[in-house]
């Protein structure tokens, strides 16, 4: 199936109808999820109003983390086969990924300050949020260092897996290190029974963010290929194809 | 219209994180629309031009 | 392989040995930066005990990090690497080569240093070998992940700044068990068990991604 | 002088793409042992990037490259560990002195006493004991011509092997080529000077492309 839609045609032909899917999905979804979230869903007795911002935070954290997911397979398809689609996907879905991670900071900071009274705290998934975050901004920077397109995608799929090998060994150490020098956890996830009305908007939200993330990147990575198939063209036009080489001879041409 | 945005003292946090997140989803929305337009207008002048 | 590691170390020993003592900038860093800190937290000897181990790894680790950026780019540019590989020489002893290069000249000096800086201070002398160990164990964990970003950003622009932000999440995991280990003292010996497996993950894997990196910077 | 070890080279429809940019496309040539290729072009024809590809440093071209080594077998795949190779860069350490350089890229297999052969033949047995740093540039590349001759490389892929050099200079390449061919040693060479080894040559002309 990869190979199938490797071909930048056929991913054309099929971007082309899941674009305005994935674009009107993501509206839908949410715009309903966030009116839900601000003016239907009833307060939790516990975490009072404050509650309502888990409909922006936890929607932009979850992909955001499936955003990285996402670079690094598309890394290590770019990687072993070579294929300049899966480079372009990656590429795609950097700067996105690197957008939702900074909402998930900072709506979560802004969650803890009326919750747990501290912006930030060294938490073990705030930490790990946070590494994510270089993880993005230092894939970017690396492929903005390099000119040579071949050279690019390989030491950027390269940087991308190495974050994904990291991750989780930053997870484990933060978790390890965390325990050790908070006495009592201040962040608890939720609160306990979640009311089933509450949680469906986040669901809702989820997908809708991924949607979203979704028909960003197939827009960037039609964009690029508009943008290689400009460039082809006026190359041709300039008469410049690169250059060929003339048959063997065994005399000196220039002699 | 303000009662309907009113929650309470913590009004500032939550509205903050909706605004911020609209913001951030809107910005991204914008410049990669642009781009795509930019790259479409360019293809079809070169394709205009060489034909 | 074993030939090719050998010759690619005393080679970079003999040419630092001639470079007017270039080496000796992580140490003189390291030196500063326990002076500075020393400053910067006040005359009060107890403040400064709790943290002494900290500061001290936080030192190393940032000390050895400095000449990164000339640890590959020299031989990608004058064309050392290319010969190597034609030779058909093993890339990755050239990495564990230069690597070991790097630690010696420039971590030893540190690794020296360490026990003063930490007396000075202020922290006890029974903690010093449970600091030195967790630095001698930890140590080619910064060395390896640190050319791991190096090798990665050999030969681009902006190299310096890259490497930074490459190296900083590599870190990350050596810096919190080394300081925990030095800090939990010899009684700890899961955190420096996990620490050698740091260092022996670095060794296997960092290598090979190194040599994968260099490779196709010379594609 | 020993014989070298057979290699020869085959080549069809040889093409480097950079993105959406074509290097080179259409290179065929078949090279066999005690033969010389010279690669003509103009400057930003691609014929570092063939020679490249060629010497196995790229791995995304396309068309086929076979080698051919002792047995008549042809393989696809790099001839890494049977090319002697001297690029732009003279890979020198400026540290070292000129027999320390020397001795570095020395193989097991060959005693010391082939260094100062080999400093004698290019003329700086003289210079045996300064820092490579204080070397003319043609005194660097006479010293990337001495670490190419220490190997027994049945193959030799030299990118403008006479810049920086006199005519004396160009005339030491060409007598050196003269011999490791007697020896049946081959050679692909980039090159805008006149070279006129003594050896069966053919000619390959990347044409920097446009169209009719």
């Amino acid at each position: 199936m990869l190979s199938f839609f490797a071909n930048p045609i056929r991913f054309q032909s099929l971007a082309k109808w899941l674009v305005p899917i994935f674009g009107i999905t993501a509206f839908g979804l949410i715009v309903s999820a966030w009116i839900l979230g601000l003016f239907v869903v009833p307060i939790d007795y516990q975490q009072g109003e404050t509650f309502r911002i888990i409909y922006v935070h936890v929607p932009a954290v979850t992909v955001a983390s499936l955003a990285y997911a996402f670079l690094a397979s598309a890394s290590f398809v770019s990687f072993v086969w070579r294929h300049s689609l899966a480079d372009s996907a990656a590429k795609a879905a950097a700067p996105i990924g690197a957008a939702l991670t900074f909402l998930g900071l900072a709506t979560g900071a802004l969650w803890g300050k009326p919750m747990w009274g501290a912006y930030w705290v060294w938490d073990a998934r705030l930490t790990s949020t946070l590494v994510m975050f270089f993880l993005f901004v230092g894939y970017m920077a690396i492929r903005g260092a390099i000119r040579d397109e071949t050279t690019r995608a390989r030491i950027a799929a390269i940087t991308a897996m190495i974050g994904a090998l990291n991750l989780p060994i930053i997870k484990f150490s933060v978790d390890w290190w965390s325990s050790l020098h908070q006495p009592a956890s201040l962040l608890r996830a939720g609160g306990p029974g979640i009311d089933s009305s509450m949680l469906y908007p986040v669901l809702m939200a989820i997908v809708g963010y991924g949607c979203l993330f979704g028909w960003l990147v197939l827009l960037k990575m039609l964009t690029e290929l508009d943008q290689r198939r400009s460039l082809t063209l006026m190359r041709r036009a300039a008469g410049r194809i690169g250059s060929s080489a003339s048959v063997q001879t065994t005399e000196d041409p220039n002699a | 219209m303000l009662d309907l945005f009113d929650f309470g003292k913590n009004t500032v946090f939550i509205l903050s994180c909706y605004g911020l997140s609209a913001g951030v989803i809107l910005a991204l929305i914008v410049v990669t629309l642009h781009a795509r337009k930019l790259t479409k207008q360019q293809l079809a002048e070169i394709i205009a031009n060489t034909e | 392989m074993i030939g090719d590691f050998t010759d690619i170390l005393c080679r970079d020993l003999l040419a630092a040995r001639r470079s007017g003592g270039h080496w000796a900038h992580g140490a003189v860093f390291f030196v500063m930066f326990i002076m500075l800190v020393a400053f910067a937290l006040g005359p009060q000897q107890s403040d400064r005990a709790l943290i002494a181990s900290a500061l001290v790894w936080l030192a190393a680790c940032l000390a050895s990090q400095l000449s990164l950026a000339h640890l590959f780019a020299p031989d990608l540019r004058d064309g050392t690497l290319d010969c190597w590989v034609s030779d058909g020489r093993s890339v990755v002893s050239f990495v564990l080569g230069k690597c070991t290069a790097h630690w010696i000249l420039v971590f030893i000096p540190i690794l020296l240093l360490a026990p003063f800086g930490a007396l000075m201070l202020g922290a006890p002398i029974a903690d010093l070998l449970a600091l030195v160990l967790s630095l001698v164990i930890g140590g080619p964990a910064l060395i390896l992940l640190g050319g791991l970003a190096s090798a990665l950003c050999a030969n681009l622009r902006g190299g310096g700044m890259l490497i930074v932000l490459i190296s900083g999440p590599l870190l990350a995991p050596p810096l919190i068990f080394g300081v925990g280990a030095a800090e939990a003292g010899l009684e700890a010996m899961a955190l420096l068990k996990i620490l050698g497996a740091i260092s022996l993950a670095a060794a296997v894997f960092g290598s090979f991604i190194s040599a994968l990196a260099l490779k196709t910077h010379l594609e | 002088m020993h014989p070298l070890p057979i290699c020869a080279i085959r080549c069809q429809n040889v093409g480097l793409s950079r993105g959406s940019t074509s290097v080179f496309m259409g290179v065929n040539f078949e090279l066999h042992p005690a033969n010389i290729l010279i690669i003509q072009g103009e400057n930003g024809s691609g014929k570092t990037s063939l020679l490249r590809v060629i010497g196995g440093f790229s791995q995304s071209f396309s068309g086929m490259i076979q080698h051919c080594f002792d047995t008549k077998n042809w393989i696809n795949g790099s001839p890494t560990g049977n090319i002697g190779w001297l690029g732009h860069a003279n890979a020198i350490k400026d540290e070292l002195t000129v027999f320390e350089n020397l001795k570095f890229w020395l193989p097991k297999a060959v005693p010391k006493e082939k260094i100062d052969l080999v400093m004698e033949k290019v003329q700086i047995k003289t210079l045996r004991h300064q820092r490579s740093y204080s070397l003319s540039a043609g005194e660097r590349r006479r010293l990337a011509l001495a670490r190419l001759l220490l190997g027994r490389h049945p193959l030799w892929i030299l990118d403008e092997p006479s810049a920086n050099l006199d005519i004396e200079g160009r005339k030491l390449i060409e007598q050196l080529l003269a011999e490791h061919t007697a020896r049946r040693g081959s050679a692909i060479i980039a090159s805008h000077d006149r070279l006129r080894p003594d050896a069966p040559t053919s000619y390959i002309k990347l044409h920097t492309g446009h169209r009719a």
